[in-house]
């Protein structure tokens, strides 16, 4: 049983309200709110209370992140003045996949690094696209769950990004006589890389590596972005080189674990190069999950390539093509046509873009990951609105340039904490102790179309729409 | 001590007249000799404001006191509005030790409308109470405190009353209320709108109020279309007749005071039939040489 | 689809419980339309004279007029009325509007409309005008895509309310325990002392009592108020065995073994720390202040065999209780609503994944188990394949939110639905989801909180669950008599009744009400 | 006196003189839906998107040139279409009576001004910004700004 | 409620001119109803103060502080901390709150920021009516409930007076006036007759013509 592996959190403020759901709407011309009975002194939530004190120095409408919507102030207040609303600027948070409950969620994550829970059933619609048509499966009564959530039983959710040996051989006297192969292991199949936008200055990559590194799991990153400060963290970095500059980095791949290469033309002659730079090197390659990458996999699997990390785009889609197909199904057919060649031992298989919920991590495992990467909820964590002012040079609202590193490393590794025991719940109700045996475990889940079929198709006939409808 | 023209005259059932002169802003005497001349002999008695309209004038007891010793008899204002209880009685008493003995108890037109708007007023008692006051100094000899007085101020006493203020249906209970608290006359506001009047002097009839008070009724004889509009709109508690306004207008301006006194006229002669009304009242604002001229054209003079 | 003939006929004429006017708790009910009256108003007291829906009241003698209560008003289409206050007002003080409110107000599930219509038949007992949708939600899914076919008017069948059963029974096994039957297809489901504030558990069990029905204790004991509504409330035996003792177990008419929860399945319960009062602890012989865990699952069930043995034990202790075994739906729904026929159970309870809860994980509550409409289907076929459905009392819960989706679960093929969510909307809860957060619900239902939890009387509880059923037993009835039937029994397996939007053709697609859709900020 | 003053600084050229101006904009968001759509002329737009523009109090609107606002521009839905019933015609008021104070400190309650658009019309938004830039040519920066 | 209104800002603004730092103390109860001086307000005649200073071209550090209560020790004592720092103070306050601020901080100087008007009532959103003088004996019984002492201009005890036309008093013509409401009330209780009384002069006394008054509650004082 390996060494019980668990993420502690830090509870570690907002250094800006956070963009709350709810604003109220109330007439102060019918009260000056000194009411003995008011409503703003007996919320429950004491959401109010702030905004008392607050109002002096407030530059602009202060809306209530805390606010929980009970209603209570709209039902009580004796005057009937109030009105809740959804606060503006939360409505034109994030978009159509980055939702806005999403990120108020990452925040919330990240700043207390506990799971979101909640009473009441799921408010959300029945099904829609992508991994919300995923429901994953659970055990009952004959397969009993895992009682993993509050340490009564370990669920093991460590995974490797190294290459197995295909085969051991043994001495005659039952010893091992083949080598033992180095191995490169991450304690939660999550691995973090460097965004493809945001306001990425020093301390925000710094705060990604030493999360990371607090984690043990790693940072993929562009190795023009390493300097010196950055050697703390050498062991859980991930260089992220082309064929045409990885010589240039040459001292850093030697201080290296793993490196990630760019798929292009010449890039066997790379991978003979880096090896040449580190024997010891565990090579990842980085292609796009586009319509070419299940064949390209099926190629790379037969070299020396330990992983690969293969991206999709920020909204989780296939890329290169005008009708993409979701990153569940990308995943499963990069998966199957591994494991149709007989191949899929021989790789490791990382997914990223789009990976925006914990539930993501489990259903992409499931789905036939070995472990994801997220970029985007790091920048959440950091407090990012996902305004994508910085792309337009823009001054970015909550000043990403200027956080702390440790305020930064706490709010990542909180979050990583959040989702390390959300997965756990997931694969607890699985009964799945092993992340390693999750992957590609698609027994374990229930897809919308399978079921409309099997239990809807014998009582309404045959479905006469495509899609969740 | 013998009692007032103005009692004696009321007291005989005869038809009392009387008029109105307001004291000069300023110390001369002189003034308010010369308009008490024009009325002598014309009316039973001369009522001298108290700081009318809330506009600082020569005090009402003065200028009472200069018509006592002109012969005249006076009718001293005194307004609750600028004079607490302590001030009142000591004006009481003076007032009478100076000759006068016909008061009329008002609670005063509001400071501001003055020329002191933003003076304090006093309102410690109101008209009602001061009609108390007087009546309990003059026939118990006591004054408020109820200290004996050693010579008690035998004052006629009199209060405004308006019938065309509002509400109408409470101002004879007003009435009711004054007389119990012992007024002995009463005059109106200056009657235009005499349905209106009529009304209220039956209801007053009604209660058995003319029986235990002297009604003068007011009236001010208009000296022009604009005048009349003007009272119509601006001063408050004063009604005057839609078709009355007309009438003003209808003649040409110099021949419109005429046209008011003829007014005038008409309305002494009818308020004359009134039963239960004991005389009239002259307001001609600064106007009084017209007063003896009326008084005459009513047929109203000699004066007993 | 076989038709399933029940055993058991209830007859005569069912005894309806009275419905009494009980209205809000809070000052300002929240309604479908704003209704403002502007300083204009003379108070002349017109409209109050006017409005039949109780829109604007005098109280009395007081001058003043008072605020109307918005949540009676019938709101834009009271225009075509001759007592139309808008257009009578003679000052024109008095506005009608749709009330922006209702953005913030529920979810894709639960629509604002359904919430609020639920509290105007808590409040009344009957069914809201017609502006309000509270059959459909906007999850585009499941219930929310089925529809009942179009009745042939022929079937109609004219009898009165009081003559149509919708009672059903809970033990077809014929095991020698007691036949249980309970007068609407429906029960109160599970919900913990500790969770959900005394007064409103001993409520609902107050008004199972006057509905002739159950409610259940949940996994949080068994607290001495409930003692008088005994032969109305269920013991559940969960996996923390919380406050499970003989004596509770001997109380009552029908054991519940709870296996998993549809919002949290495979999970255990939790109970926060800031919860655990003294009287909590007591009845949870635990600590106060100490947070609790049911751990998962039954360590003493790890196969069907000990799974049997576990039912033996309670039958053995109660003879004359039923059993009835709350399982969540995972894909193998069927074999274990098999496996719990042979365990011996009279009822078998399968709670969907959208099910309600005090406090579940969201990533349990959206992404684990099947929702309960896969379930249905999938465990009735399988039950009549094997030949026990008739033996079998089939319950489905979870997201089962209203009357026509109790009628939907029991035409796919279940008995009955247990209902928990539902019975607290009645309660005007509006499904914040903050049952556990701070001290607890702010509007007195799923609290401990000494100071919050007085804010709701066992007499409202009662009352308003008792109006919420008496409104759907009327859309039952009237379900009823246009197929034609005079039980709710008879409807069960007749999903030949049901549509399902997205198996339609286009033009077969128009005569039904559309999927409402709407895109809300979540 | 005051007044004399603003136009002494504002005259004085330099910085005050040659930045570009800067316009806020309270507005509901059932007017406008955001002020992106305004940005580009020649000028700085601070965008405060609001439920229901009754909620910009008093003090709000004069924060906004505290905060080196020149004009602050509120728009808000047309008459009887606000959401609250009330909402607009609350905010008018608010907005005279805090002319009135501008009027009073001596920036001047012109820079300060209400326009009801309906929603989707950024045309009349935009008109309303350019209005308004041009009125600043006139009137020239705020001096407490 | 005691009913007040913000002085003019120039008359403030003068009033604090010669210093440089101040405080601007607001009250939370009855100034806060009438919007003469709760946290809004503080804020907006600090925000007003600080642009108009700015102008000139003046800095004045203003801090801003909002009090449950300026005639309450308890309350007070929360600014302690914010008016140890200024040498004057703006409060926001009924005058009975400006003087307990005074008095327990005299090392500050106070400068009051709201006229005090009345007692009176909210009678309708953004309307406050005078309802009371405070002369220390009620007696509004005698006046079917509606008081002619702080609600006639001429305080009269028979009223009304001549002035009174159409229900409104001569002296404000959107004004009611008191003794037209006291007579629809006795009228539509058939209680008119009762108005004929006479109601014997005032003890004023127990008015603040007895000089500043006390109330005193042995049995509180211990």
């Amino acid at each position: 049983m390996p060494k019980k592996y668990s993420i502690h959190a830090h509870k570690t403020d907002p250094r800006f309200p956070p963009i709350g759901k709810y604003a109220t709407v109330e007439f102060r011309e019918d009260c000056a709110g000194s009411c003995r009975q008011c409503v703003k002194k007996r919320c429950v939530f004491h959401i109010f209370r702030d905004n008392f004190t607050h109002w002096s120095t407030m530059s602009e409408p202060e809306y209530l992140y805390t606010c929980k919507s009970c209603y209570r102030c709209v039902e009580e207040c004796t005057k009937g003045i109030f009105s809740l609303a959804i606060n503006p600027e939360y409505r034109t948070l994030g978009d159509d996949y980055w939702k806005a409950g999403i990120i108020n969620s990452t925040w919330a994550q990240a700043h207390t690094g506990s799971i979101p829970v909640s009473g009441a059933g799921y408010r959300g619609p029945f099904a829609a696209e992508g991994f919300d048509s995923i429901w994953t499966d659970m055990s009952e009564i004959v397969r009993p769950t895992r009682d993993g959530i509050h340490g009564r039983e370990y669920i093991n959710t460590m995974v490797e990004l190294s290459k197995r040996p295909m085969r051991l051989r043994f001495n005659p006297d039952g010893t091992l006589a083949s080598e033992e192969a180095p191995v490169l292991e991450i304690p939660l199949p999550v691995v973090l890389q460097q965004p493809a936008f945001g306001v990425l200055s020093k301390t925000v990559l710094l705060a990604m590596a030493a999360a990371a590194s607090s984690v043990g799991t790693l940072l993929f990153i562009k190795a023009e972005e390493y300097t010196p400060f950055f050697s703390p963290y050498a062991a859980h970095l991930v260089p992220c080189v082309t064929k045409d500059t990885y010589a240039r980095y040459a001292d850093l791949i030697k201080g290296s674990r793993m490196v990630e290469i760019a798929y292009g033309p010449g890039l066997d002659e790379a991978l003979s190069g880096l090896k040449a730079i580190n024997p010891d090197l565990f090579i990842a390659v980085g292609l796009p999950l586009d319509s070419a990458a299940a064949g390209r996999a099926g190629e790379l699997a037969r070299t020396c390539v330990d992983t690969l990390h293969l991206t999709g785009s920020d909204y989780g889609r296939e890329v290169g093509t005008d009708n993409p197909r979701h990153l569940k199904d990308m995943i499963r057919d990069v998966h199957l046509a591994l494991v149709g060649n007989r191949i899929r031992h021989r790789i490791n298989l990382v997914f990223s873009g789009g990976i925006a919920l914990a539930e993501h991590v489990a259903k992409s495992l499931i789905c036939g990951a070995d472990a994801v990467g997220i970029d985007l909820p790091l920048l959440i964590a950091l407090e990012c609105r996902l305004c994508k002012r910085c792309t337009q040079g823009k001054r970015c609202p909550v000043k990403l340039e200027a956080v702390e590193l440790d305020w930064g490393k706490n709010r990542i590794v909180n979050l990583l904490a959040a989702w390390h025991n959300q997965l756990l719940e997931v694969m607890g109700a699985c009964g799945i102790r092993e992340a390693r045996r999750m992957r590609g475990e698609l027994g374990r889940s229930m897809w919308f179309d399978d079921l409309e079929r099997d239990s809807f198709g014998p009582v309404f006939g045959k479905r006469k729409v495509t899609g969740i409808g | 001590m013998s009692r007032g023209k103005l009692e004696q005259t009321l007291g005989e059932g005869k038809f009392a007249v009387t008029a109105e002169v307001g004291p000069p802003r300023g110390a001369n005497a002189e003034v308010i000799l010369k308009k008490a001349a024009l009325l002598k002999g014309c009316v039973d008695a001369v009522n001298v404001t108290d700081n009318q309209t809330a506009i600082v004038r020569m005090s009402s007891i003065s200028a009472c006191a200069h018509l006592v010793q002109l012969g005249m008899e006076p009718v001293m204002q005194m307004v609750t509005r600028d004079r607490n209880r302590i001030a009142l009685q000591s004006d009481i008493m003076g007032a009478y030790s100076l000759g006068i003995r016909n008061m009329l108890c008002l609670s005063g037109d509001h400071q501001t409308f003055g020329s002191e708007p933003g003076a304090m007023n006093v309102h410690d008692i109101d008209s009602v109470h001061l009609i108390h006051t007087v009546k309990t100094m003059r026939d118990e000899g006591r004054d408020m405190s109820g200290y004996e007085l050693n010579v008690a101020p035998r004052m006629f006493i009199g209060a405004a009353e308006n019938p065309f203020a509002d509400p109408f249906e409470y101002r004879v209970i007003r009435l009711a209320k004054k007389v119990a608290a012992g007024v002995d006359f009463i005059q109106t506001q200056c009657v235009y709108d005499m349905a209106r009047f009529k009304e209220w002097m039956k209801q007053a009839r009604d209660r058995g109020l003319t029986e235990k008070v002297y009604i003068l009724a007011g009236v001010t004889p208009l000296k022009s279309a604009r005048m009349a509009k003007y009272m119509a709109a601006k001063v408050a508690g004063i009604t005057i007749p839609e078709q009355m306004i007309t009438r003003m207008e209808g003649v040409a301006k110099e021949h419109a005071a005429a046209e008011g006194i003829k007014i005038c006229l008409e309305t002494i002669q009818e308020l004359r039939e009134i039963p239960g009304l004991s005389g009239i009242h002259i307001m001609a604002i600064e106007w009084e040489e017209k007063v003896a001229e009326i008084v005459k054209a009513a047929g109203l003079f000699p004066r007993p | 689809m076989k038709k399933v003939k029940s055993k058991v006929r209830c007859k005569g004429k069912q005894q309806l419980p009275e419905v009494v006017q009980t209205p809000s708790r809070y000052r300002n009910p929240i309604g479908k339309f704003l209704v403002k009256r502007n300083a204009k108003c003379v108070s002349c007291g017109l409209c109050a004279k006017l409005c039949p829906y109780g829109v604007h009241v005098r109280s009395g003698k007081y001058t003043q007029p008072m605020r109307p209560l918005e949540h009676k008003c019938i709101g834009t289409k009271c225009q075509a009325n001759d007592f139309y206050c808008v257009k009578r007002c003679p000052q024109h003080a008095l506005s009608v509007k749709l009330n922006p409110i209702l953005d913030t107000i529920g979810d894709y599930r639960w629509s604002s409309e359904m919430i609020l219509a639920h509290w105007h038949m808590a409040e009344t007992g009957t069914l809201p005008s017609g502006e309000l949708e509270y059959r459909l939600g906007y999850s585009n899914g499941g219930f929310d895509k089925i529809r009942f076919r179009i009745p042939d008017p022929k079937e109609y069948l004219d009898i009165p309310d009081e003559e149509i059963d919708t009672s059903i029974c809970l033990n077809k096994r014929n095991d020698g325990r007691p036949v249980r039957m309970i007068s609407h297809p429906c029960y109160g489901g599970g919900m913990s002392f500790g969770s959900t504030s005394l007064s409103v558990l001993v409520g609902r069990a107050r008004a199972a009592k006057r509905l002739n029905s159950f409610t259940c204790t949940g996994e949080g004991g068994y607290p001495d108020a409930f003692v008088p509504y005994r032969d109305n409330i269920i013991t559940q035996v969960a996996t923390g065995l919380f406050g499970v003792r003989e004596e509770t177990l001997l109380h009552t008419p029908m054991i519940e073994f709870k296996y998993a929860q549809g919002a949290k399945p495979g999970l255990g319960g939790h109970l926060l720390g800031d919860k655990v009062t003294p009287e909590v602890a007591k009845i949870r012989e635990t600590v106060v202040g100490s947070s609790l865990f049911s751990p998962f699952p039954f360590h003493s069930v790890y196969s069907v065999e000990d799974h049997k043995k576990h039912l033996d034990w309670v039958k053995e202790v109660n003879p004359r209780a039923l059993v009835s075994v709350k399982v969540s739906t995972p894909s193998d729904a069927d074999m274990v609503a098999v496996g719990s026929y042979y365990a011996g159970a009279n009822v078998i309870h399968f709670d969907g994944s959208y099910g309600g809860t005090g406090a579940a994980p969201d990533i349990a509550k959206k992404n684990i188990a099947m929702p309960i409409e896969y379930a249905i289907p999938k465990v009735h076929r399988f039950l009549v394949a094997e030949g026990v459905r008739d033996e079998m009392c089939f319950m489905a819960s979870g997201g089962i939110r209203n009357a026509m989706d109790v009628a939907k679960a029991i035409a796919l093929g279940a008995d009955g639905a247990v209902i928990g969510t539902a019975d607290l909307i009645a309660l005007e809860c509006v499904r914040c989801s903050n049952c556990e957060s701070g001290r607890g619900c702010a509007r007195s239902i799923a609290t401990t909180d000494a100071e919050l939890g007085k804010q709701i009387s066992e007499e409202y509880t009662e009352q308003r669950l008792v109006n919420m059923y008496s409104a759907w037993r009327r859309q039952w009835c009237e379900l009823l008599r246009q197929y034609g039937m005079r039980s709710i029994k008879e409807l069960v397996g007749r999903s030949d009744l049901l549509v399902n939007m997205d198996y339609l053709d286009e033009e077969e697609r128009q005569a039904y009400q559309p999927t409402p859709k709407k895109k809300l900020v979540l | 006196m005051v007044m004399e003053k603003v136009h002494r600084m504002s005259n004085k050229g330099g910085a005050a003189h040659t930045r570009k101006p800067r316009i806020t904009v309270f507005h509901c968001f059932t007017a406008l839906e955001d002020t992106a759509s305004l940005e580009g002329g020649d000028y700085e737009i601070q965008g405060i998107k609001m439920p229901c523009s009754s909620i910009s109090r008093e003090v709000f609107l004069l924060r906004a040139f505290e905060a080196g606002a020149d004009a602050v521009v509120v728009l808000v839905c047309p008459v009887n279409s606000c959401r609250y019933v009330q909402g607009n015609i609350r905010t008018e008021k608010r907005v005279t009576r805090v002319k009135k104070i501008l009027d009073e400190i001596g920036i001047g309650g012109h820079r300060l001004n209400m326009f009801n658009i309906v929603q989707g019309d950024e045309a009349a938004a935009r008109r309303i910004i350019e209005q308004t830039v041009a009125e600043l040519g006139e009137w020239g920066l705020s001096a407490a700004a | 409620m005691i009913v007040g209104e913000q002085k003019p800002l120039e008359e403030i603004k003068a009033k604090v001119s010669g210093y440089s730092r101040i405080l601007i103390l607001g009250c939370g109860t009855c100034v806060k109803t009438c919007f003469a001086g709760g946290e809004d307000e503080v804020a907006t005649l600090a925000s007003a103060l600080r642009l108009s200073f700015k102008l000139e071209g003046r800095t004045i550090q203003i801090e801003e502080q909002t009090v449950e209560r300026q005639c309450e020790d308890e309350f007070i004592k929360e600014a302690a901390t914010n008016i140890a720092e200024v040498k004057a103070v703006v409060s926001l306050a009924c005058g009975a709150g400006v003087q307990m601020v005074a008095s327990r901080f005299p090392q500050v100087t106070l400068l009051p920021g709201v006229n005090t008007t009345f007692i009176g009532i909210l009678e309708k959103a953004g309307l406050f009516t005078e309802k009371c003088l405070g002369c220390g004996n009620c007696i509004v019984d005698l006046f079917g409930g509606i008081c002619p002492i702080g609600r006639c201009a001429k305080r009269l005890f028979h009223g009304p007076c001549g002035g009174s036309s159409k229900g409104k008093c001569e002296v404000n013509p959107d004004t009611d006036c008191a003794w037209q409401l006291i007579v629809d009330h006795a009228a539509a209780t058939g209680q008119l007759d009762k108005l004929a009384e006479y109601v014997p002069p005032k003890d004023w006394r127990t008015s603040q013509a007895g000089g500043p008054r006390k109330v005193h509650r042995e049995d509180h004082e211990i």
